[in-house]
């Protein structure tokens, strides 16, 4: 059971993830007036924003450690943030600059903090095998660390999902998949891409425990969270973990929904898991200046990144020749050819 | 040719997205085998534009939204070509290739093969490529040397509205699997905006461009530029700024990497004899090194001077001064075609 | 129910298909003698026999017409034989002549006849995608035929086949897939690649119906099979069967099976399915005669097949630059370059 | 050079296959972190004895076989290397690519450079290559160029015990994801004889042999091939057999791919003025148009004639006589080797 104090820290993060989306959606459509230029504005490339997501990463990264690897798919900046990933430079990579994450080579699909071992990449269920290898890794090596793959309820079909299921199972891997259910892939509701109900009914096929949190409600999620982790981390295998959550916004920034009825946007919107905690938070006798001091510190701390990141540098065009590999193949300008025989024995 | 005349005479122009959209349209209405098949290609009508319109008129069944399965629903493609159905399958952005790749290659290129002709897989696969918007290493590749490379497929990059709708009635009506590759840059769509050129005079009836033929999109004697998709535009940019300095650059397009057109290369260098090859796709082990060694083997005594133009062999990045480093623009081909006239 | 005429037949099927892998395996390592050189003697290249897989290849393909598509993995003989296979072309293919089914361009993995919509491939699980395929074309076309994919119980980890379930059932495909579980995969056993006792138990978390026949008795798994293709006929959607099948020879020719404990290889070669049929067809007063008729013209048949092929000329080199595609790139020589303006409207 | 000296001086003589177990197994016990994944590589030992014997030594828990989930176990060692683990995941034939190649191209080859340096993938990405068994379409290919037109990954290709033990050194201790792909034919397995010259002396001591260097295998005045693999020993073997007419042919061996030792090849065609490039991957867009750009970019002055025998643009066929139509021999390589000298 969560203390009020965890539970405020959860409250102030979410807060923080919401407000953050809120924030780069703002500076997103802003450079892109009067006509939507996908390559106008301070923020380069698409942008999948997760409002409406944060139960999910709150509810699971709280009870995860820096040690702990999680990877998300192209729409994580909520999980990002809840896993602790350095906000500023997190922000300077969205908005491309030099001191980004990664020297604005990755963007906003490929975050990468390994001091608090999160990574997130934009192809469908692509981050899935390497939490298994997280998990395998952490097996060999005995220790206690456990691996998170996010994954969106589009995602439940694609091999690479399938297949980590299978092989975390048959291993006994210290990993747990996140399902986030939010109804949509882009523009296709889920019933017309899988017949099964729900993500959490494949669980038992790998034979793997699921559980389903029906409900955008952070403690619940927090609940199921803690159990699947502590399963993980106590050597007793993968499980599979599926929670509602909802989209509020489009699939990526310029999407006009068209595809999407307007009642169930109001549904997204109406059911808030932010005020739902605040509702818990109020019951627990927390005060409104209490929770009015949480949301500026986390307000804050979101404008503070954000101000920051549009200060920097932008990168040198020629840093784009750096990084391919880590350590590059020498220029040696002593190099004499290399003179060789061959065949049989010497 | 005389399509090419026509398309001048017409006085309705189109964007490539429109243009590929009433090739589709046109063949659905002929032929009831044809279908298409991707994700958000019902409702949403392509995240590129390639299916807008299509539902209305053809309903869920032959406009088939698909699950996130690409494996799935492309090998599910080849079945159904098998089976004498016409299917298109779409592959939302060209970089999505490895979750699929077994059932494109070991299987869509190859089966009419194993089978010794006994099958045919009449299918096109359709696929978004190119970079330009700072959509980061996983979503700007063009990738033209990995599938030209593999045989079994025919492979189309259009660089018109007029190329792309008469390449595409071709390429559904082709009895082999075809790869269509359309680049984002050009599509007209709303939210990233296209150059001028790529709009070009449409014909409303149908009609087809051969595959294997380049076209030469601008006449020249001095120097021979060889490229493809968005990159023709830029390299008509290039040649027409070193008009005024008097260098007649030639600008073919390749239209179809497989098959290539390699006489109408060797019949320009043989006029020219500088050759400067300009791919969006990674430098090394590809077309830009296919074009060159084609020549080489066949007009070697002709070509005084080379140079490459193409992504250099590094991922690509996201921040636009990075992006904008790496995709070769118009500078850049007009630096290498002054190169090889450096000679002179 | 089935007949005893039906029993009949399938008999001869069976006793066919295991004899002419008896057959194939002499043919195969005779020409490697004394040395085993996989490059040496009349049959190339790799060869996987299914001796010991008969009543599944039997017991699904009695149920199906010329018309109804079958895909089967790198161990196809018994199921292309049971589905009618032109069987003097498919030997020739097999000893890579010029008149079989390929020309001799395919081989023992990539036999395709399409007279009776047959298909094999040599990459695990590929050919499910193909069987949803064919299956999706028969519906658009409103036809009742079926499509039955084969794979091995090795397979079910392969993301070509969980995601083929799913893109069955989410369209209510006529298709049917049929697991052919022997234990091994190659040199490893199912319980080191997976968890699950048996691969039927993937088909819930997809929403297929799933059936496990678990001896090797090809009236049980006729029974089995007449249900889910009866099924997938009459519109009601795909399934899963998975049936018991043993490996009586090593995975592929010149496997010394070094893995294999010797109690295992002993077991699979005493469960024979053709000798439970045939004790059933003497429960049914089939006397000695008859069964021996059945082996006879079965094996006739085989041993005319075999050499038939041998006698067949092999394929001229230059046929391999032939069929890349069905319809050329024309050579035609009176190309004039095409040239064409480009640019703004016109 | 020191290298080959000692090469030369060992008295032990080992096949392509235990050169390169000795090397898996020296690495395994200097370091933990090493382990390898893959089918039937435990009991089995590899089909291609990639790895016989390591089970006894060290256990299932670091010669793990995997479920044939070639996305999934790959995609593990790009985490599992991530986290600083030192993963050697084998693809049984390369030709099993497709199933899992998002995650060897999107994953292991790209995160390096999307994370800016921040992460390493130091993993090694065996695959068996090449055909001339008759294992047809789907067995068969070496895929050389595919591999290494996609950016990030480090690609080698030994051709002998030698240089397969000291490169496989190399691959393991480095920090980059290496794609190590060895020839079937010239392992020394006991059901698929190899020739000779695969099975060279081999230092029991640890060596490497550094990446981006090619091997000059036999030195030539009049014409250089360049190959790499299998056909090293086939072009070795028409060398030896113009020798006697007086064609004294020069013979490289890239041994990588990425990084590519374009210099050594430079080099040798200045000397030469001719140049013959040898492949058993597919013609088109391939290594043998990249060597020739390559050449023609530096050296076009100096290259007096060029020829590449390479896999024709078809599927690999099934029955021998087609399947050796269309691998080069080493009678197309002397043919080849005499084309380009028929203007003297
Ligand atoms: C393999 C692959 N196919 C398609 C896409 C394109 N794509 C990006 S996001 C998306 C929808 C994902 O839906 P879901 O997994 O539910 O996540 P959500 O966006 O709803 O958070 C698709 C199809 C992709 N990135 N990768
Ligand atoms: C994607 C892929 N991975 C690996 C292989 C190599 N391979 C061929 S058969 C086989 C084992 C298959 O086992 P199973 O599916 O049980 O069929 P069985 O051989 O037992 O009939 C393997 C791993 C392959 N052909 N394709
Ligand atoms: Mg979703
Ligand atoms: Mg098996």
């Amino acid at each position: 059971m969560l203390g009020v104090t965890e539970l405020q820290d959860m409250y102030e993060t979410m807060v923080m993830a919401r407000y953050y989306e809120e924030r780069l959606q703002e500076e997103y459509l802003e450079g892109k007036q009067p006509a939507f230029d996908i390559s106008a504005g301070p923020i380069p490339g698409e942008l999948h924003l997760a409002a409406g997501h944060e139960a999910s990463g709150v509810g699971v990264c709280h009870h995860l450690r820096a040690e702990d690897t999680v990877t998300a798919p192209h729409r994580p900046h909520h999980i990002a943030i809840a896993k602790g990933i350095d906000l500023k430079a997190m922000t300077a990579e969205i908005f491309g600059r030099e001191t980004g994450l990664s020297g604005g080579k990755g963007g906003h699909m490929h975050l990468f903090d390994p001091n608090v071992n999160f990574a997130c990449s934009g192809i469908i269920a692509e981050g899935c095998p390497p939490a298994v290898g997280a998990g395998l890794a952490a097996k060999k090596r005995n220790t206690d660390s456990v691996a998170v793959a996010f994954l969106g309820e589009g995602a439940i079909d694609q091999g690479a999902f399938l297949e980590s299921l299978n092989l975390a199972s048959v291993q006994n891997l210290p990993v747990v998949f996140v399902i986030e259910d939010n109804d949509w892939a882009i523009s296709m509701p889920k019933e017309r891409v899988t017949d099964v109900t729900n993500g959490v009914q494949r669980a038992a096929g790998f034979d793997l425990p699921g559980t389903r949190v029906d409900a955008d409600d952070v403690v619940a999620i927090s609940d199921a969270a803690t159990d699947a982790i502590g399963r993980a981390r106590d050597g007793n295998g993968p499980s599979l973990l599926e929670v509602q959550v909802h989209r509020r916004m489009g699939h990526f920034m310029g999407d006009a929904e068209g595809y999407r009825p307007d009642a169930d946007k109001d549904a997204a919107t109406r059911r808030d898991s932010i005020e739902r905690l605040e509702t818990k938070l109020r019951a627990n006798d927390i005060d409104d200046e209490t929770l009015d001091e949480l949301r500026s510190r986390a307000r804050e701390r979101v404008d503070d990144a954000i101000e920051w990141a549009k200060e920097q540098p932008e990168p040198e065009p020629s840093a784009a020749y750096e990084d391919v590999f880590s350590s590059p193949p020498s220029e040696d300008p002593e190099r004499a050819p290399s003179v060789a025989d061959t065949g049989g024995e010497d | 040719m005389a399509q090419q005349e026509e398309h001048r005479q017409t006085d309705r122009s189109l964007t490539m997205s429109r243009a590929m959209v009433e090739a589709i349209a046109h063949e659905m209405r002929e032929d009831d085998a044809v279908f298409y098949m991707g994700e958000d290609v019902a409702d949403y009508g392509g995240i590129f534009d390639s299916t807008e319109g299509l539902l209305d008129e053809f309903g869920p069944d032959r406009i088939m939204d698909v699950p996130i399965s690409e494996t799935a629903y492309i090998g599910a493609a080849v079945g159904a070509a098998q089976e004498g159905m016409r299917p298109i399958a779409e592959l939302m952005f060209v970089d999505f290739f490895g979750v699929g790749m077994d059932q494109i290659y070991n299987q869509m290129a190859k089966n009419t093969y194993m089978s010794g002709g006994a099958v045919s897989v009449p299918m096109v696969l359709t696929a978004a490529v190119g970079g330009t918007y700072n959509d980061a290493a996983q979503h700007s590749q063009t990738l033209y040397g990995t599938f030209a490379h593999l045989p079994g497929m025919k492979v189309v990059v259009p660089s018109t509205a007029y190329d792309a709708k008469g390449l595409l009635h071709t390429a559904i009506r082709d009895d082999d699997p075809v790869v269509y590759m359309f680049h984002k840059r050009l599509m007209g769509i709303g939210w990233l905006p296209a150059p001028d050129g790529p709009k070009t005079g449409v014909p409303e009836e149908a009609y087809t461009i051969p595959f294997g033929r380049a076209d030469i999109k601008r006449e020249g004697a001095d120097v021979t530029v060889v490229t493809l998709g968005l990159h023709v535009h830029r390299a008509l940019a290039a040649a027409d700024s070193l008009a005024d300095d008097g260098i007649d650059t030639e600008v073919i397009d390749l239209r179809t990497l497989v098959p290539l057109d390699i006489e109408t290369i060797c019949e320009s260098v043989a006029k020219t004899g500088r050759l400067v090859v300009v791919d969006e796709d990674y430098r090394s082990y590809g077309l830009t090194g296919e074009i060159i060694a084609g020549v080489a083997e066949a007009e070697l005594a002709a070509l005084d001077a080379v140079e490459r133009v193409a992504l250099p062999d590094v991922p690509i990045p996201y921040a636009r001064p990075m992006e904008d480093e790496v995709v070769p623009d118009t500078d850049d081909i007009t630096a290498a075609i002054r190169r090889v006239r450096s000679d002179e």
